[in-house]
């Protein structure tokens, strides 16, 4: 329950954190707590696997990404920079309508009853024991017989990723040259013309 | 065989558009061709059996309907014929009045197509079908050959548009309920025993506002007078002659026979409605600037007649309806195709800016005389045989008010018609007008048939007379059921004579 | 379990919630897409401790199969991002409205 | 320690009846691997023609699972009637978004985003067929992800934009999806659609479970008021691909929300989609009100699907096979009357301009007679005039709500209409009021694939107004399953 | 024999349609040709009439004469001819006189542009009055008398150029369909009643009738014979219709259409026969239209205006005749009237011709030496309608007076003989001016002679003017009620007895005539008064009471009444109910919805926020209404 909780506030606050910081860098921080405080969370729920992917992908791959994003944006045009704000008003109701909807949702579960009545299809056990709910056999199993279908999707959506990313920015290597030249060479044929 | 009678005039609208682009006389040619041809098909098709094509099925759908085609009850084979010879003789004139010809034909067998379709469909579902495929025909001539603003197509569209949707809306819930549109050829025995319950009311409803739209009806008229006045003359003829009976044709063919209870339940609402249309039309006639608004204001008024007749379900009555549709039919295309050969020369639609136009023009000025005396209901031509039956019928059926206020606005249809007549061809000739010669012969070939029709419908009119469909008639009291018989004719005992006793 | 599995959920409905507050309130992109991912790892929580609950390990397979899909995700929408803002003054999603009405 | 062998619990019939998904989806893989071998002049020709030939074989192939339902990989996926008259949706939508493909692009990239494009397809064929919610969901992310990229692939600014919108808004919705999806699977224990039949463990989880689920499918087909992004993004995309989306998307996600739906528990489901209709009724009126002041064809058409959705989901208010028909083939008609439009605009289209301005098709009926005459055709359909597949569809639908006691539906249907109709024939008016005929140059299309699809369309409107008959054994077995659920694959 | 007779009938009745439609096809070719051919027409036409009569004289025993049916007009009912006495008296006259006037026509259109027009409406006017004499039933007698106004409309308006004749005849069109309409009526009522419109049956029946629906029937026919015979107060039309050319004049508005009236009174005696209160009516309209006639008459410049009101007048008699049951002295008023008011008006329209058209009888004056033939012709005309003695006015106009008497209208009779006093002030006022004093034309040199196609016929017209009326001598043994008594016995009403004698009456009558033609001397005649002549006119003219000048505002009254309200209703309903009211109210809900699709516009801001706003809003209304189910099972 300790452990729970103490999870909690860190998840929340990290949460809160991330989608509150400043700068981007700031949130990719706050988002890597949180993604390994819930890999924590999800070895107390009996999944292992889960919580190793979760630190592998998530933490590993995803997040690097970000960072990686963070830095090719800001690289040419310092840091970011940000517009007029067009919709000042959207801050309150967002957070207030975000809110409303939370609490609509505790309140439903703090009224409903949750009777599940688990299938004794397989053994609970210790983190690490093989062929136990959650182990990585028993997922390899589930994933490679019942659901092979789903597995195989994926194959296709890391495909589409690909040639997707592929595709975006291949036509940019073909592209205009960035806004500023644009607009200087524009400058100058308005000079050129005022000249005639 | 029936089915040429629309499939082909679909055929080869569509087909004109595929020709070359200035083959305008040869689009011309051929619609004329199709239209006459239509005329003398359906002269021989006249007792031809009913056809029937599956088109939608139960159980897949919840209700069935089929391309059932006849030409059975008499209206339908006159309102055919006078759709084919208006076309006819519409499509005569263009050759003088409309630019972009071939198009314009290619647009006017559509039209005619969709009209007939409208007359010789057995089907509710096929019927609102052909019902909604004449908008667009009147809608692309509004955009494309208008001379006013486009306001009026809008109007158009969004007056028949949204009345027509109601019909399907309406033909749909029929179709649910009863499990078949199929109902045109029943006979009415059969749906008396299969009532609609509390829903006839509002599937009535229905039918009747996009009747009464179409019509148009007063107060459901104010598209008419800008859609009138700025169709093409050829366009404008056809659609006063034909368009306009449609909904008529509706409420004395089809809702007498699917909601009989409703039809004369609400009688004396639309007899009121048409009366009010009947003074409403002629008086707003009487001060219009704009020939064809006048044409389209007396319209208002006669087709309100005509609704008040088919409304009181008189024998008498009924059969004036019938003939004075035709008439009607005839004499709208006359006077809108002389006025727009009154156009073409004048080069404008304002009365003040006209005169002394049949100085030059007799044989214009004749065909103008006759088509607004028969509008007017000089005794001899067609529309006074339709008018003293329609007032007979009315005034023995008990209303005599209307009947009175149609008497008042026979008056002020002899003020408003001789206006536009002397307006236009009498007095100084106006001094700015071109000089153009008299009729040209596609003009006077065109207005001959119509001119004759109306003659001969004044001289004979009991030809037409026996076309009234035998739901119309019906009585709603079983006791004392009135079929229309031509024997009985004259001595059909007068309710109004006991009441005057 | 000692701690109730509806305590998770509701711990799972927070962050999903802040998520939505992310994707509403932020301008950066970069951070919209974090709030999405956040989203998803509440959804991912809640199927594991309902995994857990019924002990049926389906849930596994659809968290696994969600984070394979938001890693796709991950680089499709970054790529995205770049080729949008890498000529805009601005990384702000504000100031990308040219299509509109 | 044990090891338990690991056998694989399918066998032919399971993979045969993903054969046309499957098969679309290495179609995609074909078209990569052979661009390679192409010069690059030909390689878009070559491209869409595998592409066809990809689709095709699908098309035919899918027929094959004409017929009673059978459920395959353990339930995840079930072919059948229904699943193949979506799955033909599918491949006919993308088959003529195929046909425009020479609109956007350059040819280089052409082959990738025909891949992309069939991959999407099979995505949206993978939700035709999905009774499992893992499957809906990765069908689903299949067919967005591919389709992110496809409005972002040519350097228009906007087309950028629309993607990031797309993404942006879409990954939102796909969230409360998967949340949704969560809650499900919490109340029933099990992802199968089987299961939602069953008592839950917490009825008002399970309530909130479908909620947002609905959300995500109203999302995706862009129901009020979660369609706001399809004017953008329909604008900003390019044109094949916006035409793509406007049928393919749609179609996989109707066919998860007929199965959704079937698959509740009978005696409560009625409250469960109640808000579905106020959705469909929603989006009916601003879907067309919308369409009125647009001046953008691709706009119009994205708020006019908006208002088309929202009739076919309205058909859907009749829980029968009647009212499912009707959706089905609105949904058809739907497919033909927008595509068709769609390729008009792609004649109309030059190399750096998409022709669907509206002042494009500005004197049209004179310049060209025949497309105008296509368009015109098109436009009637959508607005529901005779003699159209929109007519009869409309009649259809019309006829099922007013008989299934959702008389305001209907009322807003024929409401939502009357206004279409100055949003489409505003078209109409522009194409043939003669003093706009000037001043509009004469526009060489890249090419004349379009007009295929435009024939298609044309004849496919027509047929389906006046000979709309079910092929024998229609939907009339789903009704058994819906209600033969009961047994629950043990296996979850 | 009786058969070859009746289907001669459509014969007679439709060879002035061909004449007619011959000269309107051909027209411009035929030119002048054409008033030959159409003369010949009438002339046939007159031929075969007068051979009708000779069958007619020898069954005059029958009681309807030769009957042809012609066409089925609605099922059941046909449309037929019939031609008995009353309608060969007509018929004589229409084709007869009809005659004379074409071949006078010859002379007098001769060189205008469309004469051939002219012929055609005239032959058409024949055709339609025919129509409406020869029917066998109401509906035939309406088409006719549509038919006549409609050929009295062409007529009237056939200088097409000239403003003042385009709306005098659209005036009178106007108000013969409000007569239309008022037969309508009463054929309406007559329809629903009877199931029939043939005069056999109805008239069977008339006796029947509650007496209510009989007033009814007769005034709407009544309404009819106002519009067309003139009557007050629906008189205005006829003396702006001397517009027309003056041969019309003297053949529509005098001798044949504007009695058509009285031919429908007559007809129809057995309806009035049995409606006391119609008879009242009609007599006392009658009796108030010979007085504003002759009133208005007297007030009169122009010479075609002066004959118009005399003819207005001499209607009202004829039609107060009918109306109070002295049918044989009504129609033998019409008989002897349609001569000498045809001849005064051909008489006049010498005058006018010669005189290049100049009717002002002020810029006349002394052409009794120049135009012999026209002052003849005046005089015995002038002499016959005021009654003098020998000349035939005198046996019908009498016939009337004492008719009155004889039926019990004391009061119409006072003013029949006030009438006549004042008839022969002004005719002989008009008489002394045209005709003596000085020479006042201003036109001396340039006069037209008259050809000989318009003297023969006038010359003819002087001997029926003059001996038409002794067919009347003898009252009802004469031969003229007994030729006419098949019409009439049915519906002969009852006689009262008179305090007077028929020769006292005429005693009485004279020497009115003889005050009137006396102060006439006096004021126009006399030496003294001729002395000072075109100066005092034009003063006199001055002099005239407003009240008369504007003929007692009739004109006025209807264009206040009714004209304008009709006007002001029309675009009230036109200009403003209909554009703003109904128009109005849907076009506000387009524009609503137009400006609904602008607001929708507005809400598509392009921010990617806002559109997760809108979606999150969604995704809580979902939420709050899943929630709210609390899980019902």
């Amino acid at each position: 329950m300790i452990t729970f909780a103490t999870l909690s506030i860190i998840l929340v606050a990290s949460a809160v954190f991330a989608i509150a910081a400043k700068s981007p860098v700031h949130s990719v921080v706050g988002l890597l707590v949180n993604f390994m405080a819930l890999a924590v969370l999800y070895l107390s729920l009996s999944a292992e696997f889960i919580a190793f992917i979760q630190i592998l992908v998530y933490s590993g791959a995803i997040l690097i990404l970000f960072v990686f994003v963070i830095a090719l944006l800001s690289s040419g045009i310092g840091p970011f920079n940000v517009g007029p704000d067009r919709l000042p008003k959207l801050l309150i109701p967002g957070t207030i309508l975000s809110a409303l909807a939370l609490g609509l949702v505790i309140r439903m579960l703090a009224n409903t009853s949750f009777t599940p009545e688990p299938r004794i299809g397989i053994a609970l056990g210790p983190i690490g024991a093989a062929n136990v709910f959650g182990s990585i056999g028993d997922f390899g199993r589930a994933l490679f017989t019942l659901n092979l279908l789903p597995f195989e999707v994926t194959a296709f959506i890391l495909l589409v990723a690909v040639i997707g990313v592929v595709l975006v920015t291949a036509g940019e290597s073909h592209a205009m040259p960035p806004m500023k030249i644009h607009r200087k060479a524009r400058k100058r044929e308005a000079i050129v013309k005022e000249h005639h | 065989m029936i089915w040429p009678l629309v499939l082909v005039p679909f055929l080869v609208g569509l087909s004109i558009f595929a020709f070359p682009r200035r083959a305008d006389a040869l689009a011309t040619g051929v619609g004329i061709f199709v239209a006459l041809g239509t005329l003398v098909a359906t002269v021989l098709l006249s007792s031809a059996p009913d056809e029937t094509l599956p088109w939608i099925t139960r159980p897949s759908f919840p209700f069935a309907s089929s391309f059932h085609v006849g030409l059975g009850s008499g209206l339908s084979f006159w309102l055919v014929l006078l759709t084919a010879l208006t076309s006819a003789c519409a499509l005569l004139t263009t050759t003088t009045q409309v630019p972009r010809r071939r198009d314009f034909v290619a647009w006017m067998v559509l039209l005619q197509g969709a009209m007939t379709g409208v007359f010789v469909a057995r089907d509710l579902l096929m019927f609102a079908l052909f019902w909604d495929l004449m908008l667009i025909p009147v809608f692309v001539i509004l955009i494309g050959w208008s001379a006013g603003h486009r306001a009026s197509a809008w109007r158009y569209l969004l007056y028949n548009g949204s009345a027509g949707l109601l019909l399907l809306i309406a033909v749909a819930a029929y179709g649910i309920t009863t499990g078949s549109t199929d109902v045109l050829s029943v006979s009415v025995t059969y749906l008396k025993g299969n009532p609609l319950g509390p829903m006839e009311a509002w599937l009535f409803i229905g039918f009747a506002l996009a009747f009464l739209v179409k019509t148009p009806v007063w107060p459901f008229h104010t598209w008419m007078p800008t859609t009138y006045a700025d169709l093409p003359a050829p366009a404008v003829a056809v659609v006063s002659a034909v368009q306009s009976k449609a909904g008529l044709y509706g409420f004395l063919a089809v809702t007498t026979m699917v909601f009989p209870a409703a039809t004369h339940v609400v009688a004396p609402v639309m007899i009121v409605l048409g009366t009010v249309g009947v003074v409403a039309g002629a008086f707003a006639a009487l001060v219009q600037t704009d020939v064809k608004r006048i044409v389209a204001y007396s319209s208002l008024s006669h087709l309100g007649l005509i609704l008040a007749a088919i409304f009181t379900f008189d024998p008498i009555a009924l059969s004036g309806a019938v003939v004075y549709m035709i008439a009607h039919g005839l004499f709208s295309a006359a006077l809108f195709l002389t006025l727009g050969s009154v156009e073409q020369r004048t080069e404008t639609r304002l009365l003040r800016r006209m005169g002394g136009l049949g100085i030059r023009n007799p044989r214009l000025a004749g065909a103008l005389v006759i088509s607004a005396l028969a509008a007017l209901g000089l005794p001899g031509l067609c529309g006074f045989a339709g008018e003293i039956l329609i007032l007979t019928g009315l005034f023995r059926s008990g209303a005599v008010w209307p009947t009175m206020l149609a008497l008042v606005a026979t008056v002020a249809a002899a003020a408003y018609m001789l206006r536009l007549f002397q307006g236009i061809m009498h007095g100084p000739e106006a001094a700015d007008l071109p000089q153009r010669s008299d009729l040209q012969w596609a003009e006077g070939l065109a207005l001959v048939p119509l001119v004759l029709g109306m003659v001969w419908l004044g001289i004979n009119p009991s030809v037409i007379a026996r076309a009234v469909p035998a739901s119309a008639s019906l009585s709603m009291d079983a006791h004392t059921p009135a079929p229309y018989d031509t024997a009985a004719f004259p001595s059909v005992v007068p309710p109004a004579t006991e009441a005057l006793r | 379990m000692i701690v109730p599995p509806l305590y998770y959920i509701a711990l799972s409905a927070v962050l999903f919630f802040i998520g939505i507050a992310g994707v509403l309130t932020r301008r950066n992109p970069l951070i919209m897409l974090m709030a999405i991912e956040l989203m998803f790892n509440a959804a991912n929580l809640a199927l594991i401790t309902f995994s857990r609950v019924w002990l049926n390990n389906v849930g596994h397979i659809f968290a696994f199969l969600v984070v394979t899909v938001a890693a796709a995700e991950a680089a499709i929408a970054l790529a995205i991002v770049v080729v949008v803002f890498r000529q805009a003054p601005n990384v702000d999603v504000d100031q990308i409205a040219e299509l509109k009405g | 320690m044990t090891t338990i062998p690991l056998t694989i619990p399918f066998g032919s019939q399971d993979f045969t009846a993903l054969f046309p998904c499957f098969i679309v989806a290495c179609g995609a893989l074909l078209v990569l691997l052979l661009d390679l071998l192409f010069p690059a002049s030909l390689r878009r020709g070559w491209s869409i023609l595998i592409a066809l030939a990809t689709l095709g074989i699908a098309g035919v192939s899918a027929l094959n699972g004409w017929g009673e339902p059978i459920s395959v990989f353990a339930n995840a996926f079930v072919t059948g009637s229904l699943t193949v008259a979506f799955e033909e949706i599918v491949v006919i939508g993308a088959a003529l978004s195929m046909l425009l493909m020479y609109t956007a692009g350059r040819d280089d990239q052409a082959a990738g985003a025909i891949a992309l494009l069939l991959w999407s397809a099979s995505g949206a064929m993978l939700m035709a067929g999905a009774s499992n919610l893992m499957v809906v969901f990765l069908g689903l992310e299949l067919l967005s992800l591919g389709l992110y990229c496809l409005c972002g692939f040519v350097t228009r600014r906007v087309a950028r934009e629309a993607a990031l919108k797309y993404l942006l808004l879409s990954s939102t919705a796909s969230a409360v999806m998967l949340y949704g999806m969560a809650l499900l699977f919490g109340a029933t224990g099990s992802v199968d659609f089987n299961a939602l039949a069953l008592p839950s463990a917490s009825p008002v989880m399970f309530d909130l479970g479908v909620g947002l689920f609905l959300v995500g499918l109203a999302f995706k087909l862009s129901l009020v008021p979660f369609h706001e992004w399809t004017p953008d993004v329909y604008a900003g995309a390019p044109l094949p691909v916006t035409a793509f989306m406007s049928v393919v998307t749609k179609a996989g996600a109707l066919a998860v929300l007929i199965r959704f739906v079937g698959a509740l528990p009978p005696n409560i489901s009625d409250q469960l989609v109640q808000p579905l209709w106020v959705v469909a009724g929603l989006s009916m009126i601003v879907g067309n009100v919308g369409a009125l002041a647009q001046t953008d064809l691709k706009r119009l058409l994205a708020y006019s699907g908006i208002a088309q959705l929202g009739y076919i989901v309205a058909a859907l208010a009749v829980r029968n096979d009647n009212g499912l028909y009707s959706a089905i083939f609105y949904l058809a008609a739907y497919t033909f009357m927008n595509l068709g439009a769609f390729a008009v605009a792609a004649l109309l289209s030059r190399d750096e301009e998409e022709g669907t301005h509206l002042a494009s098709f500005r004197g049209l009926s004179g310049r060209k007679p025949l497309l105008a005459g296509a368009m015109t055709f098109f436009l009637l359909g959508l607005a529901g005039i005779p003699p159209t597949a929109g007519f009869t569809g409309k009649v259809l639908i019309l006829a099922n709500t007013i008989g299934a006691g959702f008389v305001n539906l209907a009322v807003l249907l024929v409401i939502g209409t009357a206004i279409s109709f100055y949003a489409y024939l505003k078209i109409v008016r522009l194409m043939y009021a003669p003093s706009f005929g000037q001043g509009v140059n004469v526009v060489v299309p890249r090419s004349r694939l379009p007009w295929i699809a435009i024939a298609v369309c044309a004849v496919a409107v027509l047929v389906l107004a006046l000979h709309p008959i079910v092929p024998t054994g229609s939907f009339a077995t789903l009704k058994s399953e819906v209600k033969d659920r009961v047994s629950v694959q043990s296996a979850y | 024999m009786n058969g070859y007779a009746a289907q001669a009938l459509d014969v007679i009745w439709l060879l002035p349609l061909l004449g007619a439609l011959i000269a309107w096809t051909f027209g411009p070719r035929l030119r002048a040709a054409a008033g030959g051919i159409c003369s010949a027409v009438v002339g046939l036409a007159f031929a075969g009439t007068l051979a009708e009569l000779v069958f007619v004289s020898r069954w005059t025993g029958m009681h309807w004469g030769f009957h042809q049916s012609l066409v089925t007009w609605v099922p059941g009912f046909t449309l037929g001819l019939q031609l008995d006495p009353l309608s060969l008296i007509w018929s004589l006259i229409i084709t007869g006189v009809g005659f004379l006037i074409h071949v006078y026509s010859i002379g007098y259109l001769a060189g205008d542009r469309s004469i051939a027009r002219f012929f055609a409406y005239m032959n058409f006017f024949v055709f339609a009055m025919l129509t409406l004499v020869l029917s066998d039933n109401f509906v035939g007698l309406l088409v006719g008398w549509g038919l006549v106004g409609l050929a009295s409309y062409f007529l009237i308006g056939y200088y097409i150029d000239r403003p003042s004749a385009v709306a005098a005849a659209r005036k009178a069109f106007v108000i013969n369909v409000f007569g239309d309409v008022g037969m309508m009526f009463a054929i309406v009522v007559v329809f629903a009643l009877f199931g029939s419109v043939s005069y056999t049956d109805v008239f069977a029946v008339a006796h029947d009738l509650p007496s209510p629906v009989l007033a009814l029937i007769c005034l709407g026919l009544f309404t009819a014979c106002a519009a067309k015979s003139a009557q007050v107060p629906l008189h205005t039309w006829l003396p702006d219709a001397m517009e027309g050319p003056t041969p019309v004049s003297a053949l529509i508005h005098a001798a044949t259409m504007v009695t058509a009236g009285v031919y429908l009174i007559a007809r129809c005696a057995p309806l009035w026969s049995s409606s006391p209160e119609a008879q009242e009516l009609v007599g006392v309209v009658g009796a108030i239209t010979a007085l504003c006639g002759a009133l208005l008459g007297i007030v009169q410049w122009d010479i075609k205006r002066i004959l118009a009101y005399s003819t207005m007048s001499q209607i009202g008699y004829m039609i107060m005749a009918v109306g109070v049951g002295a049918y044989d002295a009504g129609v033998l008023h019409f008989f002897t009237h349609a001569f000498f008011k045809a001849l005064l008006f051909l008489a006049a329209g010498l005058i006018i011709h010669e005189l290049a058209n100049e009717q002002d009888i002020r810029k006349m004056g002394g052409l009794r030496k120049r135009m012999p033939l026209a002052f003849w012709a005046i005089t015995s005309g002038v002499l016959a309608i005021c009654g003098i003695p020998l000349f035939s006015g005198f046996y019908s106009k009498d016939a009337v007076i004492y008719g009155m008497l004889l039926h019990g209208h004391p009061i119409l009779f006072a003013i029949g003989v006030l009438t006549a006093g004042l008839t022969a002030f002004y005719m002989f006022r008009m008489w002394f001016i045209v005709f003596f004093g000085s020479d006042r034309t201003e036109h001396g040199e340039e006069t037209h002679a008259s050809s000989w196609t318009m003297r023969i016929p006038v010359a003819l017209l002087i001997g029926p003017t003059v001996v038409a009326g002794y067919l009347g001598i003898a009252g009802s043994a004469s031969p003229w009620s007994r030729f006419l008594a098949p019409v009439f016995d049915g519906a002969r009403p009852f006689e009262v007895s008179t305090p007077l004698n028929e020769t006292a009456v005429s005693s009485l009558v004279l020497i009115f005539v003889a005050c009137g033609i006396l102060a006439a001397y006096l004021r126009y005649g006399s030496a003294r008064a001729t002395s000072r002549d075109t100066l005092r006119l034009m003063r006199e003219a001055e002099g005239i009471p407003l009240f008369f000048r504007r003929a007692f505002y009739v004109d006025d009254f209807i264009r206040v009444l009714i004209v304008r309200p009709a006007q002001i209703f029309g675009a009230f309903l036109s200009r403003f109910i209909d554009p703003r009211f109904i128009d109005g109210l849907v076009h506000d809900v387009a524009w609503f919805a137009g400006v609904l699709g602008f607001e929708v516009r507005a809400m598509q801001n392009g921010q990617v926020r806002g559109y997760a706003f809108t979606l999150a809003v969604g995704v809580v209304a979902f939420i709050a209404y899943f929630t709210s189910l609390g899980g019902v099972r």
